[in-house]
C-alpha cells in the first residue's frame, strides 16, 4: 500500500507532465488545462503534444508522447475519447506514474462504445499506471502547482482541507468557495467516471497524506460499498470527514445515473452508513463549505455553552433559538461577570443577560472585546459568537454628514480589537457577518465587509454569513469530538 | 447451517417460524419454548411440557398472514381450546411439512423489532426499532452495516425515536440493552456468515421483564 | 372597528407631524428620526419641538406642541421615559389621531417606574390617541413619506408587503433585505412594548387594509392568544401571512423577557397555532424575506412538478435532493419535448432529462430559454428554477484574453432572454443566482451579479441566493395554497 | 355540569374515572359499557349485564398509578375471579367514594389518546395522538386552539407520525374518522363549555373494529 502511495505522491507532485490534445487556437479543454497550469505558476516541465506541431503560450509544441525529450511523471489526457486508451498508452510507456483524463464521451454517455473504451483504460491502468477520470477535471494541488481547467487563478497557498469529488464542476465551486471563506487545501481530486482510481483508494490515501487535516467528498455511488465503508469509518476516526450525498432523491438518483452512472444506493442504508462512520454530513455545498470551515479554524471541542453578542434585541432571542436548535446552550453567565458586563454596555437597551444585547449594532468594538473577555471566565461558557451588523453603518451615513459609509466605520478597530480578543480570550471567537445591504447602490458596504472578513479570518477568526451557518458549523464539531470519543471508548 | 442448506436443496426461499428460531437460537438469540406438533399425540406431548396459557400457530414455509388466515391462537388456557386449535389450523394447510408449533405465551406489552437486510452496496445490514404494527405504522427504525460492534448495537438503540421504550416506564423494568445488543451483534454476524441469508425478520421481539424474548421469525434465503 | 381603522388611517398618512424630543445637535434619536423622514421626502408639515427653541435642518423649532400653529395628524415622541407621559397628552389635545414613542426605558426593564409609565400611557391612549411603543420604531410607509429612525434612504416605492414587528431592529432589516430581493411595502409598523396598538388589532388593519397583500410578522409574545388567533385564522383565509416566531428556545425565551417583556407561550402549542391558523413559518428573517419574495412574485398555485435546468450535473443531482426535500416533484419531461431539448443542447456532457443539464455554465442563454419553451408544454410541469452561476465566467478571463470578467458575461443578453422566457413561457420561472466568488478581488463579479438581479427582478423573475431558498419559498406558496383551498372547503 | 359542580364543591381536583366518562358520555363519546359496584351485590348485578370477559377497575377520584398498584384486572372470565378481584381491589383502597368499575372488555390492539390541555396564551387546546405507552414513549400528538372544526380534527389525524395506524393495516379496518373526528371536536367544546375543566385524558381510546371507545379517562379540575 505505502508503494502505491508514493506513485500517487508522485501524481500529485509530478516534475514533469505531458498534456495531450492541445490546440494552438481555440478554448478547447487541452489548451485551458494548459493555460491554467502557467497561470497558477506550476515550476515543473510542461510538454504539450500536438501531431501538427506548432507552439501554444510559447511552449513547442511535441508530435508525439515519445518525441518528449525525457520520461514524464504525469499526463493529462485532453484528446477525443476514442483516441484516448492509445495515447494512455503511449504516457504509460513513457514512464507517467499517472494520468487524468479530462476528455467525456465514455460510460457516462451509457452506451457499448463508451463502455467499451472505459474497459480499455482498465486494462491499460492495470499494466501500472494510474488513472483519474475520464469525465474529469482531475487534480489541483497547489503545494506542486498543479491545477485543474478552470483553475488558473486558484491560490497557490497550502491548507489541510482536501476535497473528493466524482464531480469537477463541483470542485472549482469548492474551491472558489474556500478562498474567500479563508481556507485552503492540500489536494482537490475530481475523479468523474472513476475507470481505475476512484474514491475509496483516494480516501484511504488521503487518511495517510500528513498535508490533510480535514477531508471533504462528494459522493454519488461508489463501487464497493464495504470497502468503501471500512476505508471510511477508519479515516473519519483520525480525520473529520465531511460528506455531501448526491442523488438521494428519486430523481436525483435519475440525474446521478447521466451524469457518472453510478448507483445511488437506497437512501436510509446510505444514512445510516455515513452516521456509523461518524461522518459529518452536509446538505448542501455551502454547509460543507461552512464546515471545512469550522474544523480549519476552531479546536475540535465538544462545544456546549456559548455567549451570543449582538446589538438588538431579536437578534439575540433568534441566536438563542438557532443555538438550542443546533444542541448549543446560552447560559445566563455568571453574576458577577454578569454585573461587570452590564456596566461597560450603553444604556438603556443593552442586557447582559446571555444573549448579551449590545444595545446598537453601533457599539464600539473595544466593548464588545472586553465582553468577550469577560464572559471567557464562565467556565460554562466554550465559544462566543458575535453578531456583526456592519452594514448598518450605511444608514446613519446622511446624520453624521459623511462622504460615504466608509469613513464611518471604524474597520481597522473592528480587525484590531478582535484580534485582541481572539489571542487573550482563551475561548474561540466565530463571527457571523451578514449583509443585508445587496443592492446595486451599496457596493461599498460589500467591499468593507469583505475586507473585515479578509482581515479576520487572517486573524484566525472564522467568518460565516448567517447566524445560522455559524452554529450549525460549531455544532458539527462537537458532535464529531464527542462521537469520535465515544468511539475510541 | 444444516437447517439452510436442506431448505435451499429443497428449492425453498424461506425457512419456517420453527426453523427460522432454531438458526436464530444457533446464534444465541433468546428464542419462545416452543415445540412443533404434527398429530394429536405429539400436541398432547407438546401442550403438557410447555404448560397453559399458551400459543399456538400454523408452521410451515411460505406461510404469510398467519394472523389473518387464522393460524395463530393466543392465550389457550385448557386442553380442549388446544386441540380445536390444532384440527382447525391443520385442516388450514396444505403444504407437506405443515404442523402446528405450540409456544409459550410470553408476558409483555413493548414489541421490537430486529432483522438483517441485504444493500446492494454494503452488503448485510442489521435493522433495529419499534415491533408489531408499529414498524409498519411508524418505520422508526435504525440501520447498521453489519458487522457491528457492541457500541453501534447501543447507538441503534439510542437512534430511535421511541428509545424510551427501552427505559423503565409505567411500573416495567428496563430493558436488558445488553442482551439486546449482543442479540443485534449475532443477527450482524449471522449476515456475514451465511451468504445465503438474504433477510432475517424478528417481529415481535418482546420483552418480557425486560428480557428480549424472540417471539415470531423469519428467515428468506436468496436463490 | 372601520372608524377605528380611519384612525390609523390618519397615523399612517398624516399631513402634519410634530417631532417631540428633538435636539439642535448631536445623534438622539428626536433628531435623527427627524432627518430620516426629512430625507425621504415626506411631503406634509413637519413641526420639531424644543423647549428651548431655535432651528434644526433649517426647520423652526416650537417651544411645546401647543404652539404649534395647527392641529396635528400624528406625534413622534422622542422625549425621555419619564417626560412621555406628558407629552403624549400634550399631543392628544392638539388633535393628534396616534403617536409613535420611540423612547426607551419603559416595562422593558421590567421595574416598578416603567410599568408604572406603561400604565399611564395606556390610560392616556384611552381617551383617544392611538399610540405605537413605547420602545420601537414606529411606522415606515412609503406612499405617506413616513420613515423609520435609521431609514432615511428607505424606497418611496409601494409594494404589497406589509411588516408588523415587536421588534424596531429586525424592520430595518427587514426592509434593507427587501429592496435588493425586489419587493417593496404597504406598511411597516414596529410597536415595541405595544402599550396600545399591537399584533392583534395591527394585523386586523392590514386584513382590511387593501394596500396589503402578504403580511409578514415577528412575533416574540401575544397579549391576548385566544382574540390574536382568531384574527390570525381570519386573516390568513385572505392573505399569507408569514411570521418569524422568536424566543421558542430557553435561553431565547429569556431575552425575549428582556427585550419586549412578553410571554414567549408553549413552544408546541404555538407551533400547532400557527399551523392551524395556515400560517407559514418562517425559521429565519432571511427566509420570511425569500418567502415575502416568492408570494410577490409568484402566483399562488399548489405547484407539483417543475423543471431543474443548469450547467454541471452535481448541481442538477443537488437541485432535485433539495426539490424532493421541499415536496416539488421534478418527473422526466415528456418524450418529444426531450427530444427537443437534447437537439438544442450542447455536446457532450449535456443531459435533457429533468433535471436538464446544460453542460457547463457558459451555455448561451437564448438555449436556456428555449429548453424553458419547450418544457413549459409539459403538463407535469407548474413552475422553471433556472440555476444561473455567473461568476463562473471569472475563470475564463485569462484565457479568454479579456480585460476583465464585466466583458465576458453577456449580460444583457441574460436579461433579455430570460423576459423573453419570462413573458412567452406560460409558466413561472425562478433563478437561483449564487455567488461562490466573493473574495476581496471579485468585488466586480459581484457588480455584475447585481446588475442581473436588479434587471430581471424589474422584469417580474425572483432571484434567490441559493438553490435550497428558491425550493422553500415556491414550497411554501405550494402549502399555503393547497391547505387553504382545503380550509375553505 | 353537574358532576362538575359537586366535585368542585367537595373541594376536589379531578373526576374518578367513573365520574369522566358520565362527562364525556354526555359529549356524545362512546365510552366502555361499564357498572361502578360497591358492594358484592352490586358486583353480582354488575357481572351479570357486562359479561365474561370483562375488566376490573378500582376508582375513586385522585387515584393514581392503578395498573402498578394492582387495581386493574383484564380478561376475567369467571365469577371466581371476578369476586376475588373485587374483595382484592376494595382493600387496597381507603376513601370514602371508593368503588369497582366493572367494565366491558374492549377488544382491540390500537391505542390512541385524546385530550385536552389549557395553554396560558391560547386557552383550551385539543391534543391527539398515539396511545398506550407510546404517549410517553414517542409523543407522537398533534394540538389544536379549541374550538376546532371538523376539518381541524381531520387535519390532527393526518399531522401524526403514526397515522398510518388510522388506515386498514394487517388484516384491521380502517379507524372511523367520522366518529374520530366528531371526538375531538365535542373535546374542544366541553373545554370551551367548561371553564372549571383544565384537562382532560382519555388515554387509551382504543379502536375497536374500527370505531373508537374510551376505555379510560380522567377529567382535571381547576381550583
Amino acid at each position: 500500500m505505502v508503494r502505491n502511495f508514493e506513485q500517487i505522491n508522485r501524481m500529485f507532485n509530478p516534475q514533469s507532465i505531458a498534456v495531450l490534445g492541445v490546440s494552438a487556437q481555440g478554448f478547447g479543454f487541452g489548451r485551458g488545462i494548459l493555460h491554467s497550469i502557467m497561470s497558477v505558476g506550476y515550476e515543473g516541465r510542461l510538454y504539450p503534444v500536438n501531431p501538427k506541431g506548432g507552439e501554444v503560450f510559447g511552449l513547442e509544441m511535441h508530435p508525439s508522447v515519445e518525441a518528449i525529450p525525457e520520461d514524464i511523471d504525469f499526463a493529462i489526457i485532453a484528446v477525443p475519447a476514442p483516441a484516448v486508451p492509445a495515447a494512455l498508452e503511449e504516457c504509460r510507456k513513457k514512464g507517467a506514474a499517472g494520468a487524468e483524463i479530462i476528455s467525456s464521451g465514455f460510460s457516462e454517455l451509457a452506451n457499448e462504445q463508451g463502455e467499451e473504451l472505459d474497459r480499455q483504460i482498465r486494462e491499460i491502468a492495470a499494466k501500472g499506471i494510474r488513472v483519474l477520470g475520464p469525465n474529469c477535471f482531475g487534480i489541483y494541488c497547489p503545494k506542486s502547482g498543479l491545477t485543474m481547467a478552470p483553475g488558473g487563478d486558484f491560490p497557490r497557498k497550502t491548507g489541510p482541507v482536501a476535497l473528493l469529488s466524482q464531480s469537477g464542476g463541483l470542485s472549482i465551486d469548492f474551491v472558489s468557495m474556500a478562498r474567500w471563506r479563508g481556507f485552503n487545501f492540500s489536494k482537490v481530486v475530481s475523479f468523474g467516471n472513476g475507470c481505475d482510481l476512484r474514491e475509496t483508494e483516494m480516501l484511504e490515501y488521503l487518511r495517510h497524506d500528513p498535508d490533510t487535516q480535514v477531508i471533504c467528498m462528494y459522493v454519488e455511488g461508489v463501487e464497493d460499498g464495504r470497502e468503501f465503508f471500512r476505508v471510511l469509518r477508519q479515516t473519519a476516526l483520525e480525520k473529520p470527514v465531511i460528506i455531501l450525498k448526491g442523488g438521494l432523491s428519486e430523481s436525483g438518483g435519475r440525474a446521478v445515473a447521466s451524469h457518472t452512472a453510478s448507483m445511488g444506493g437506497s437512501d436510509k442504508i446510505w444514512k445510516a452508513a455515513l452516521n456509523q462512520c461518524n461522518v459529518v454530513v452536509a446538505e448542501t455545498l455551502k454547509d460543507m463549505a461552512d464546515a471545512a470551515l469550522a474544523f480549519t479554524f476552531l479546536p475540535r471541542k465538544a462545544y456546549k455553552g456559548m455567549t451570543i453578542v449582538g446589538g438588538g434585541g431579536a437578534l439575540g432571542v433568534h441566536g438563542a433559538d438557532m443555538a438550542e436548535l443546533a444542541g448549543l446552550a446560552t447560559p445566563l453567565l455568571r453574576e458577577d461577570l454578569r454585573e461587570q458586563i452590564h456596566a461597560i454596555l450603553p444604556k438603556p437597551g443593552s442586557s447582559a443577560n446571555n444573549p448579551v444585547d449590545i444595545a446598537n449594532p453601533f457599539t464600539p468594538p473595544r466593548i464588545i472585546k472586553e465582553t468577550v473577555m469577560l464572559a471567557s471566565q464562565d467556565e460554562a461558557i466554550d465559544l462566543h459568537l458575535i453578531i456583526q451588523l456592519l452594514y448598518m453603518y450605511k444608514a446613519n451615513v446622511g446624520i453624521m454628514n459623511a462622504k460615504d459609509v466608509t469613513e464611518i466605520i471604524p474597520l481597522q478597530d473592528f480587525i484590531s480589537e478582535y484580534r485582541k480578543a481572539h489571542e487573550k480570550a482563551g475561548k474561540p471567537i466565530v463571527l457571523a457577518l451578514p449583509n443585508n445591504r445587496q443592492e446595486r447602490e451599496s457596493m461599498e458596504v460589500e467591499g468593507i465587509i469583505r475586507e473585515a472578513r479578509y482581515g479576520l479570518t487572517e486573524a484566525g477568526i472564522p467568518i460565516f454569513d448567517q447566524v445560522k451557518d455559524a452554529l450549525q458549523a460549531v455544532a458539527a464539531i462537537s458532535r464529531y469530538t464527542e462521537r469520535r470519543q465515544a468511539m475510541l471508548g | 447451517m444444516e437447517i439452510i442448506e436442506k431448505a435451499l436443496a429443497d428449492g425453498r426461499s424461506t425457512l419456517s417460524e420453527s426453523e427460522s428460531k432454531q438458526v436464530l437460537n444457533q446464534y444465541n438469540i433468546p428464542i419462545t419454548k416452543e415445540i412443533l406438533a404434527t398429530n394429536a399425540q405429539e400436541l398432547d406431548q407438546a401442550v403438557q411440557e410447555i404448560g397453559f396459557p399458551l400459543v399456538m400457530k400454523g408452521c410451515a414455509a411460505d406461510l404469510a398472514h398467519k394472523t389473518e388466515s387464522g393460524l395463530v391462537k393466543i392465550d389457550i388456557r385448557d386442553a380442549q381450546e388446544a386441540r380445536e386449535a390444532f384440527e382447525s389450523m391443520m385442516s388450514k394447510m396444505d403444504s407437506a411439512d405443515k404442523g402446528v408449533l405450540v409456544q409459550e405465551m410470553v408476558k409483555g406489552k413493548r414489541e421490537l423489532v430486529v432483522g438483517l437486510t441485504r444493500d446492494p452496496q454494503f452488503g448485510p445490514c442489521v435493522m433495529f426499532g419499534l415491533g408489531g404494527i408499529f414498524t409498519e405504522v411508524l418505520e422508526d427504525i435504525a440501520f447498521r452495516v453489519a458487522p457491528i460492534t457492541k457500541a453501534d448495537a447501543l447507538d441503534m438503540m439510542a437512534e430511535i425515536k421511541g428509545k424510551k421504550i427501552l427505559e423503565a416506564i409505567r411500573g416495567m423494568e428496563a430493558a436488558d440493552k445488553d442482551m439486546l445488543a449482543d442479540i443485534l451483534v449475532a443477527v450482524g454476524k449471522l449476515g456475514e456468515e451465511n451468504q445465503a441469508v438474504s433477510e432475517v425478520d424478528i417481529n415481535p421481539l418482546i420483552l418480557t421483564g425486560g428480557k428480549p424474548v424472540a417471539v415470531d421469525a423469519l428467515v428468506v434465503l436468496a436463490n
